[in-house]
């Protein structure tokens, strides 16, 4: 356990962003945070959390994979993929950091996405321990300790100072780079503060959210569920809680002619979407029931059946206070059986 | 207001007027209220709600449930029957299939500002006499409402129920002297350089989730050109500057003239992107240039792009904004 | 094979062959001859012509051809009527192989073989079929059932006529939809004839064909006693990645690109009813 | 890597069928130059341009969009030109609004008749462009070479 003291806080950051580029949740020009690089001057954001997930950093919204040159009947591939940089994210919550671990159960499986193994490999994640949840707030549903985040650092805020703890090499590394800053940590302040936390997640008024009714082998008893006729009943088709969702992976492969080569790229896409799985002679999920259920089947029963149990869901509840009707994972929880 | 609400729909849902009553759902946290459409009389006892949060404009999900079995009853807001009546002026919503109530509204609340006041771990919210008493996980917070009034409703252009079959509560009227193109003004006052740099900062935000397009009460095209795999123009990502420029340009144009400045569309943005100040725009702009028109008013007015006169402004001429 | 999964082989097109109206075969190689990849019989590639789209197309080939490998497409959208529009000599991108191939190479050794197909169908299960004709001996009798719209409409009919009907132990049928001049084979629809045929029970069946052949075969084999064990098919949904990432082709806990396309029916039964 | 090039901009005209692109045919029979830089869409009335054409344009590289067309009134389908007029009034107000160059889109009326019209038209125009410089407010960086 290492301390920081906050007057030491722009040096600190300055010393990492001068090894490689840090980012941290700044508040943007509407008073919302979101993940910017640092530079001299910019001050963290004191939000609970981002707009938009961490995901970005290692599956981008968008990004080439590639290019072709087309001429006469011949074809000509270039991989124009640069080098991805060493980079550091501060002040990851619990519940994007447990995200990670979702993306890379996708990702980083055989056939592994180079692309994202790349960013992955070169990413720093420095976690926050959470102070002040919000009432969206339920990821201790999914085993998530807001007061114990992942990560390769965890960092937690006591009066006036940081307290950083390096749970992996890397997190080694990084301490180690900017050791003269640091001084000796104290585990009991660390320890009072995750009781503090702790006392007021079990207040929220999500606190007691359960599984109950979702999860494992459950795909028989729920896909004809009478429920999702009226869950999904207002749902717009748009692509908010996905494109905010910290695990929410699905994306679509497009072409771009640029008049001067043809550029491969990849987008985030959303299931949501009326178009996500039509094909040249159809669609097989022809109505946003269908489209509404296969998001949530996916989340909380379709990844745990793949993934021992673990569910597709952090908790982060962007998509609660997000989506234009506030129709959300929780209500259908709630609805298929989880008790509160 | 709610319970004469609850009521009313009783006794349709109960008297065969009706057989679905559509309007706003309970959710966990008063504020996060969904609409939904009621079947039975249990249905609604159990989960009608109405209240400070029912933003939401319901009058778009009648193009679908319009051309269901039966009638259905709707609740309107004010602004709401102006967007019921564009959409019966395009032809998009069945009227025979729709019984109208006009329920009053003074305003409603934005949850967002709840937070950016640092109000969080909201677990209940009482509403009286114009103040807002917030329980949270962090103790008790009081507010005013117009202190989280909504941007939309503190600059409402009108209180008046355009189009009902009842009311519940007065007609209202129009409000004379709305700001509500003061922004607009604000931005046509600054250089093309400034501007510049504001709608970047604003658009550059977007996540291309096209909530904004979906929940748009004139945006009921059965296939969006941005859907269209063969307009090359349909990339979902914000890929870069130009498409996240042409998608707002295209869809507040397609919207120019039938558009009756609700506001969802900024509502409902993730990202916060003043949305509904690019709409106004050219509401501002087709006041100016071809006389005042609102649509929805009147369901007979012919659209400002679907008609001419011989005179009309030239582009070259019409300054807009000052360089 | 590829190490970079989503980076694409260029291949060369070196022979178009015009099976129906609306089908054409087309051999792929590398652009310094040979093969682009070795795969198995059913698996998939992506074939793409960079600027229209991807697509996923079954490899119609057996893996014993070891000079090309064969796909053949149906006109049916963007990108499968530029590829029928191209001449020989087009490049265009193949990456793969992908999915589950069909278990030639454990389960089926040594089985009887019935194989049903309609109209384009018949395409994925061919590569099975010549596995099966190069390693004659490690199989049991091959029935073939195949049956398309119309005589025209029936793809392969020079390979089936000249070389799948003069291999020992094989028993090919042919049925068309409706009757037409100068055919005087079987006329009916496919699951109905699989029934008149009353096959024998100690067969392994590989289908493919429209979802609604698949559906009443499928009943009809019930039936007959057969079980969903003996049944296996190969599934199409719109893949995009190939590599069971992308999410369009998810089916319950199963990513067709990725756990199929080859599935036994058994395994079908535990999926949301959603293909 | 320094790269001094004189500027050279790319001009698309929208030209109407029946006024504005025999226009241009009258200026090139009668010898009436404009620049090369000018790329001539012809269109069958000046309504068919759609607000999407223009900023397709852009996309696709150009810095600056003209649309051409018949004479108010004078309408080869009666009344086409009207409504684009009214069109073009409102986007053009609109790119305005975004802070994009006014000076970039400009709409001119130019009968079968006015060859000269045409040509001057157009040497203005490209001037005018040529004096802003490139487009940068509504460019697409994958087109740019």
């Amino acid at each position: 356990m290492k301390k920081l003291s906050l007057a030491k806080l722009n040096d600190f950051f300055a010393a990492v962003a001068a090894k490689e580029t840090l980012y941290l949740p700044v508040n943007n020009n509407v008073g919302k945070a979101e993940y910017k690089k640092w530079e001299s001057g910019v001050e963290m954001s004191s939000a609970l959390n981002t707009v938009r997930s961490a995901k970005d950093f290692f599956f981008p919204q968008t990004e080439n994979l590639m290019e072709f040159k087309m001429t006469g009947k011949s074809v000509e591939v270039f991989d124009t993929r640069e080098e991805c940089e060493d980079f550091v994210i501060f002040g990851v919550r619990a519940c994007d950091a447990a995200s990670f671990a979702i993306l890379d159960s996708v990702y980083l499986v055989d056939p592994v996405d180079s692309y994202y193994k790349s960013r992955r490999e070169h990413g720093t994640v420095v976690t926050m321990a959470c102070s002040k949840p919000a009432e969206t707030c339920f990821c201790g549903t999914f085993g998530i300790d807001a007061a114990n985040p992942a990560g390769d650092v965890t960092v937690w805020e006591v009066e006036g100072a940081y307290m950083l703890r390096a749970n992996t090499e890397k997190g080694e590394a990084l301490l180690a780079s900017v050791a003269d800053l640091l001084e000796d940590g104290c585990e009991k302040c660390v320890e009072e503060a995750q009781a503090k936390t702790r006392a007021i997640l079990a207040k929220l008024p999500l606190a007691g959210l359960t599984t109950e009714g979702v999860g494992v082998g459950k795909t028989k008893e729920l896909f004809d569920h009478p429920a999702w006729a009226s869950l999904s009943e207002s749902c717009l088709g748009c692509g908010t809680c996905t494109f905010v969702c910290p695990t929410c992976q699905c994306y679509d492969v497009r072409d771009f002619d640029t008049g001067n080569g043809i550029k491969r790229f990849r987008c985030w896409d959303s299931c949501m979407y009326s178009d996500f799985t039509k094909m040249a002679h159809g669609n097989s999920r022809n109505s946003q029931l269908e489209r509404f259920r296969q998001r949530f089947m996916h989340k909380l029963v379709y990844y745990p059946d793949r993934n021992d149990g673990t569910f597709g869901c952090v908790g982060c509840g962007r998509c609660l206070a997000r989506c234009p009707i506030s129709m959300n994972i929780v209500k259908v929880m709630k609805t298929l059986g989880g008790k509160n | 207001m709610q319970k004469m609400m609850e009521k009313r729909a009783l006794e349709l849902l109960g008297d065969g007027t009706v057989n679905r009553v559509l309007g706003w759902s309970a959710g966990d946290f008063i504020y996060d209220v969904t609409p939904a459409v009621f079947k039975t009389a249990e249905e609604v006892q159990d989960k009608f709600l109405y209240n400070d949060f029912c933003g939401a404009n319901l009058s778009k999900y009648l193009v679908k449930e319009s051309r269901k079995e039966g009638k259905i009853l709707v609740f309107l807001k004010p602004c709401d029957t102006y967007s019921f009546n564009q959409l019966i002026a395009e032809h998009r919503i069945i009227r025979e299939n729709i019984y109208a109530i006009g329920v009053e509204c003074f305003g409603k609340a934005d949850e967002e500002k709840l937070r950016a006041k640092g109000i969080t771990g909201i677990t209940g919210i009482e509403m009286k006499d114009g103040t807002y008493t917030v329980h949270t996980v962090y103790g008790d917070e009081t507010v005013k409402a117009y202190e989280v009034m909504a941007d939309r409703c503190l600059s409402c252009k009108s209180k008046k129920h355009v189009a009902y079959d009842e009311l519940l509560g007065s007609e209202g009227e129009v409000v004379e002297d709305c700001n509500r193109f003061d922004m607009v003004e604000k931005l046509e006052a600054m250089t093309p350089d400034e501007r510049y740099e504001f709608w970047r900062g604003e658009l550059s935000r977007c996540i291309r989730c096209n909530a904004c397009r979906n929940i748009c009460p004139a945006c009921t095209c059965e296939q969006c050109v941005f859907d269209n795999p063969n307009s090359g123009v349909s990339q979902k990502a914000a890929v870069n500057s130009f498409e996240e420029n042409m998608f707002h340009i295209i869809r507040a144009f397609h919207v120019a003239g039938r558009c009756t400045d609700c506001g969802e569309c900024s509502r409902v943005c993730p990202q916060h992107i003043p949305l509904h100040l690019l709409n106004r725009k050219f509401i501002k702009d087709v006041n100016t240039f071809y006389g005042e028109y609102q649509a929805g008013e009147n369901p007979e007015a012919k659209p400002p792009l679907g008609k001419y006169e011989k005179n009309d402004i030239e582009p070259g001429e019409a300054g807009g904004a000052k360089a | 094979m590829n190490t970079e999964t989503l980076i694409p082989y260029v291949g060369v097109v070196t022979e178009i062959t015009q099976q129906t109206p609306d089908v054409k075969t087309f051999r792929v190689e590398a652009p310094g001859g040979g093969k682009l990849f070795e795969h198995k019989p059913g698996q998939c590639a992506m074939l793409s012509v960079p600027g229209i789209s991807e697509a996923m197309i079954s490899i119609t080939s057996s893996p014993t051809n070891t000079e090309y490998m064969e796909f053949s497409v149906k006109k049916c959208g963007c990108l499968t009527e530029w590829l029928h529009a191209m001449e020989v000599g087009q490049m265009i991108t193949v990456r793969g192989p992908y999915g589950r191939h069909f278990p030639v190479y454990d389960e089926l050794l040594g089985k009887n073989l019935m194989i049903v197909a309609g109209g384009i169908g018949l395409a994925p299960v061919r590569s099975v079929i010549n596995y099966v004709r190069d390693n004659r001996d490690k199989f049991g009798t091959v029935d073939i059932v195949y049956g398309s719209r119309s005589k025209d409409d029936l793809v392969y009919y020079d390979e089936i006529v000249n070389e799948w009907m003069n291999t020992p132990g094989f028993n090919v049928h042919l049925t068309i939809d409706n009757p037409q001049e100068g055919w005087d084979g079987h006329v009916g629809f496919v699951p109905n004839y699989v029934k008149e045929l009353n096959p024998d029970l100690d067969k392994t069946v590989l289908m493919c064909g429209p979802p609604i052949m698949i559906k009443f075969t499928l009943g009809g084999l019930m039936e007959l006693g057969f079980k969903k064990e003996q049944v296996y098919t190969t599934m199409e949904l719109r893949m995009k990645c190939g590599i069971g990432k992308c999410g369009r082709c998810n089916i319950g806990n199963k990513y067709v690109c990725k756990d199929g396309p080859v599935f036994r029916f058994d395994e079908l039964d535990e999926l949301p009813n959603e293909y | 890597m320094q790269d001094v090039k004189e500027f050279r901009p790319k001009i698309v005209a929208f030209c109407c069928n029946w006024c504005s692109y025999a226009g241009a045919d009258l200026a090139g029979s009668a010898r009436l130059s404009y620049p090369a830089d000018v790329k001539i869409i012809r269109v069958p009335c000046s309504c068919r341009v759609n607000p999407m054409f223009i900023l397709r344009a852009f996309q696709r590289g150009a810095d600056g969009v003209i649309m051409a067309g018949c004479h108010p009134g004078d309408c080869h389908y009666t009344s086409g030109n009207y409504f684009a007029r009214r069109r073009m009034t409102l986007l053009f107000s609109m790119l305005d609004y975004l802070g994009i160059e006014r000076e970039r889109t400009r709409v001119e009326w130019i009968s079968a008749a006015e060859g000269a019209k045409f040509s001057k038209t157009m040497n203005e125009f490209v001037d005018t462009i040529t004096a802003l410089g490139e487009n940068k407010r509504l460019e697409d960086l994958r087109c740019k070479k």
